[in-house]
């Protein structure tokens, strides 16, 4: 019975949709000529070249143009990870063995890992720095070098990642990227702005403050994921 | 090419239409149906990242334009801004991914602990809070 | 630097990601440093309200890049008294969980300071954010907060409670996403105010489903009926100061983002009503089912959904009136209860199944609690000299300017009920006697002066209400005028810069 | 030509994997079904020329989310009916009795 009327709900909520995408044709420009600023993405693509000096429009937008959103952001993965450390905490006493339940895992493994790793890290380091320029930035790059470390926490049982230097990197990297805004708000602009020149466009030095804080946030994604996996993989299942 | 890309575009539109907004909306359809109706706290979750998938997926096609290129000036497309595809839901989603991920990584944490409180993960028997 | 909305935002976040560190100096400082950050919260909306009375609005710009197409941060009276109002109850809220906790060692000690602060920073980004999306960057960061304080007793029931209310809250955010992507597809800016000018080019049938799409997701977080069966239990698990700060802040940051929705974004006149029924029908079922509980956090947990309710009949019956009584509603509720809840939490502190009848006799020994408490309850009920009284008379006689009979009627009949279930339990509190030997907690003097605090306030408010009427009608007068407010943050340029 | 093709392609194994992770009872092969998903839902964006999107799509939604998922499965039980784990709670004390 409750499945009739789950499907039917469903069927409700997919008609209403529906009938609101039709009246929104796919593939239409809802630009409106880029010049002429009536629309908010109009403007980012007539001027990021000139303004911000960035060659990734969605770079500019995350970082420049809504940068209290990436904020948010880095601060809602921040939280992750403190709920979760939090939600899934034992107490000094209830603890047996910090180490992770490591399956023995083979040699094919081991030894491709050890391989794989420094080049997954290196990827990642890349697509941070490289954020303003190609396609790619602080949180896709944080996120491959978390599944490089995620590797290694997988083969090998000995390797640790050493928890106080994370704790110093992850609030080192955040306290960079508020201060980036205090200090625009300090010399006299408002808060995360874009102060120093911003340099050719396609020049790896370009953009001024933009591929700096991407640069820090790939270093916080990173070492907060890294962070729940390493908690996550401690758990021990009761059987 | 470019012109018969277009006609292509036109001729069929209606397919891709459906193409890419009917699969968004289906999988939205999708997670809601497993959040609802399935019992095991991990198909839950299942069915929440579906839900969020669809989304993501809504958000990016209404971003895209008919043969637009992606939003980057990279060397050889300095002066392209009028073919480029919207930029805006791009960066949105790209947020919302992140937030995606984080509340998955809390919901199966809580997963986790209240396997170890009732030894089992199916929803309908940890109704200890009633109304 | 001088004193912006901003700094709302980053001094918490700078405290946030330091404690980490500062806690390897020496154990107290998570403790000390949450205070610190909220006091100065105080001072920064006591520095604002000054700008706001004198100057309308205040608008800042985030990043350099002017209003639609960056992010701004809007003020305007009534965001500033809501959130100079969760300021001090912020502050408040923090002195009284200053020792709280019986025994906790480092490591939750951490999080939780980290998480209840950030969680009073997402409320007050909430209300004063002026971009849509950031609006939803905000929900999260407060959903994801409440969870993990939910769950942050070691028992069943918290982690029950907290998955209940993330995957309601995971359903609302996908809403409100879904929402904002339509919106943003009829009129290709994120910022409010240019979507409160350009609204009226959304034809109608796409309009009614973003209002419902928004209402659905705000619902969840301003506890409309259909969707709040994750609150009583969240309320009631959480610990006493988390429990304090939900009834007080984050309620009111989902109501004021609701309220904001259909007041400002939309023009459409169904809002309105869907606002009275939705109202009825929450206050009704919210306030039946506090009659029947046993356990006092679940009854407090109901009664402010019930009280919600009021606050948006009040704001959907829509004339200036009735907004300023909604408005006093709020301060007068987000008062009362943030006292009921604090005292409530140390009259149960020892007992295991947390129930009124293990309140016998308590009063004989926590006098002062006691009687703080037996304040909270008859101002909530609303009798004449404490401050819920007023809130009750301007709501009732706003209805009767609209002559709607049945609201009035409605309204009295549901007070009598919040009378019956609160007399009940400040009688069992003073005339039954001891049955059970419970040791009782006696709070530290730091408790002692936040609760005192605030009954000093209700009855403050109640012997001099025009002490804050003259400035809500002026904050009413404001929200209704939409014109000035898109006016002022699209055209002029009078940022702070 | 191709864009139509590789369109309608993935729409439907996109909706296959996904009514295949909701519809299996194995929760280890519900997660590569959402495993699949994500890897099918960063084609398409990548298709959608949103090369940002498609690559966090593919760092966050493959590797992450699904090691998340696997983690929490080993934690708690595989099979969604919890039979199998009644079976062999019935074995243990089968055993311990003889």
């Amino acid at each position: 019975m409750k499945q009739v009327f789950i499907i039917i709900l469903l069927i409700i909520i997919g008609y209403f949709l529906a009938n609101t995408f039709v009246e929104i044709p796919f593939g239409g420009n809802r630009i409106g000529n880029v010049e002429s600023n009536e629309t908010v993405a109009g403007y980012y693509l007539s001027n990021t070249a000139k303004k911000t000096g960035v060659a990734n429009v969605i770079t500019a937008i995350v970082v420049n143009y809504r940068g209290l959103d990436t904020l948010g952001e880095v601060t809602v993965l921040f939280l992750a990870t403190t709920g979760l450390a939090s939600i899934l905490y034992r107490r000094k006493e209830e603890e047996e063995d910090t180490e992770r339940l490591n399956l023995p895992s083979s040699r094919i493994m081991r030894s491709g890992v050890r391989v794989l790793f420094p080049a997954i890290v290196l990827l990642g380091i890349y697509v941070f720095i490289h954020g303003h320029l190609t396609p790619g930035g602080g949180f896709q790059g944080g996120t491959i070098v978390a599944t490089g470390f995620l590797l290694m926490l997988i083969s090998y049982k000995g390797f640790n990642t050493d928890h106080n230097r994370m704790v110093w990197i992850e609030s080192l990297a955040g306290l960079s990227f508020v201060g980036i805004g205090i200090w625009g708000l300090l010399s006299g602009n408002t808060f995360l702005e874009n102060t120093t020149n911003i340099g050719v466009v396609n020049s790896l030095i370009s953009g001024g403050l933009i591929p700096i804080i991407y640069i820090v946030v790939g270093f916080k994604v990173a070492v907060e994921l890294t962070g729940i996996l390493d908690i996550l993989l401690k758990i021990k299942p009761k059987k | 090419m470019q012109e018969q890309f277009n006609e292509i575009f036109i001729k069929y539109h209606e397919i891709i239409t459906i193409g890419v907004y009917g699969t968004a909306i289906a999988l939205m359809l999708i997670g809601l149906y497993a959040i609802l109706m399935k019992k095991n706290l991990v198909k839950i979750v299942i069915g929440l990242t579906i839900l969020d998938a669809g989304i993501h997926l809504l958000f990016v096609g209404i971003g895209y334009i008919q043969n637009g290129t992606a939003p980057i000036f990279s060397p050889g497309y300095e002066n392209s801004a009028d073919r480029m595809v919207d930029p805006v839901p791009q960066a949105l989603v790209l947020t919302a991914i992140i937030i995606g991920f984080a509340v998955t990584a809390v919901a199966l944490s809580l997963v986790i602990r209240l396997y170890k409180h009732h030894n089992t993960a199916k929803i309908d028997q940890i109704k200890h809070l009633k109304w | 630097m001088v004193i912006s909305p901003i700094h709302y935002i980053f001094v918490p976040l700078v405290a946030a990601f330091a404690i980490p560190l500062l806690s390897k100096l020496n154990k107290e400082l998570p403790r000390i440093i949450p205070g610190i950050v909220l006091f100065y919260n105080i001072i920064i909306s006591f520095v604002l309200m000054q700008e706001v009375n004198e100057v309308g609005y205040i608008s800042e710009v985030i990043a350099g890049w002017r209003a639609p197409i960056g992010i701004n941060l809007i003020i305007t009276p009534f965001s500033g008294f809501l959130v100079s109002l969760i300021s001090v109850l912020g502050f408040l809220i923090w002195l009284y969980g200053f020792r709280f906790k019986k025994v906790i060692d480092d490591g939750e000690l951490r999080s939780y300071n980290i998480l209840q602060m950030m969680m009073i920073t997402g409320a007050i980004g909430i209300i004063i954010t002026g971009d849509i999306f950031n609006l939803f960057v905000f929900l999260e960061i407060v959903a994801i907060t409440a969870v993990s304080l939910t769950s942050f007793y070691r028992g069943r029931d918290g982690a029950e409670a907290g998955f209940k209310y993330l995957l309601i809250g995971g359903f609302a955010s996908a809403m409100i996403l879904l929402a904002i992507l339509i919106l943003y597809t009829q009129v290709g800016t994120l910022n409010m105010a240019e979507i409160a000018e350009r609204m009226h080019t959304v034809p109608t049938e796409i309009k009614s489903t973003i209002l419902i799409l928004f209402i659905v997701g705000f619902g969840i977080e301003a506890e409309l009926f259909p969707l709040n069966g994750w609150a009583p239990d969240a309320y009631s698990q959480a610990p006493g100061p988390t429990s304090t700060a939900f009834a007080g802040i984050v309620v009111k940051a989902g109501v004021y983002g609701l309220i904001r929705i259909i007041f400002t974004l939309f023009d459409i006149e169904g809002a309105y009503d869907f606002l009275i029924i939705a109202g009825l029908i929450t206050m009704i079922i919210a306030e039946a089912a506090a009659l029947k509980q046993t356990n006092l956090k679940r009854m407090l947990a109901y009664s402010s959904i019930g009280q919600m309710g009021l606050a948006l009949i009040a704001f959907g019956i829509g004339t200036k009136e009735a907004v300023f009584a909604a408005m006093f509603l709020l301060l007068n509720h987000a008062i009362i209860k943030s006292l009921l809840f604090m005292t409530g939490s140390i009259l149960m502190y020892n007992s295991k199944e947390k129930t009124i009848s293990s309140l016998h006799g308590i009063a004989k020994r926590l006098p002062f609690i006691s009687i703080l408490f037996a304040i909270g309850a008859f101002a909530i009920v609303g009798l004449p000299p404490f401050s819920g009284f007023w809130s009750k008379l301007y709501i009732l006689s706003a209805a009767a300017d609209k002559e709607m009979i049945f609201l009035i009627v409605t309204i009295l009949a549901v007070s009598v009920i919040e009378i019956i279930y609160y007399f009940r339990v400040v009688s069992k509190l003073y005339f039954a006697e001891g049955t059970t030997n419970v040791e009782v907690y006696k709070p530290k003097i730091n408790a002692k002066i936040s609760m005192l605090i605030l009954g000093i306030a209700i009855f403050v408010i109640g012997f001099y209400p025009d002490l804050v009427t003259g400035y809500l009608h002026n904050a009413a007068d404001i929200l209704l005028d939409k014109a000035s407010y898109i006016q002022y943050v699209l055209n002029t340029d009078s940022t702070i810069q | 030509m191709i864009f139509i093709i590789l369109l309608i392609v993935m729409a439907v194994l996109l909706l296959a994997a996904a009514i295949y992770s909701i519809v299996n009872r194995d929760l280890l092969f519900a997660v590569m079904g959402t495993g699949i998903v994500s890897v099918i839902l960063s084609l398409f964006f990548y298709l959608l020329q949103a090369p940002d999107v498609a690559l966090t799509e593919a760092a966050m939604g493959i590797a992450l989310t699904t090691i998340i998922f696997i983690i929490t499965i080993r934690n708690t039980t595989r099979d969604e009916n919890e039979i199998i784990d009644k079976e062999e709670e019935m074995k243990m004390k089968t055993d311990k009795e003889s």
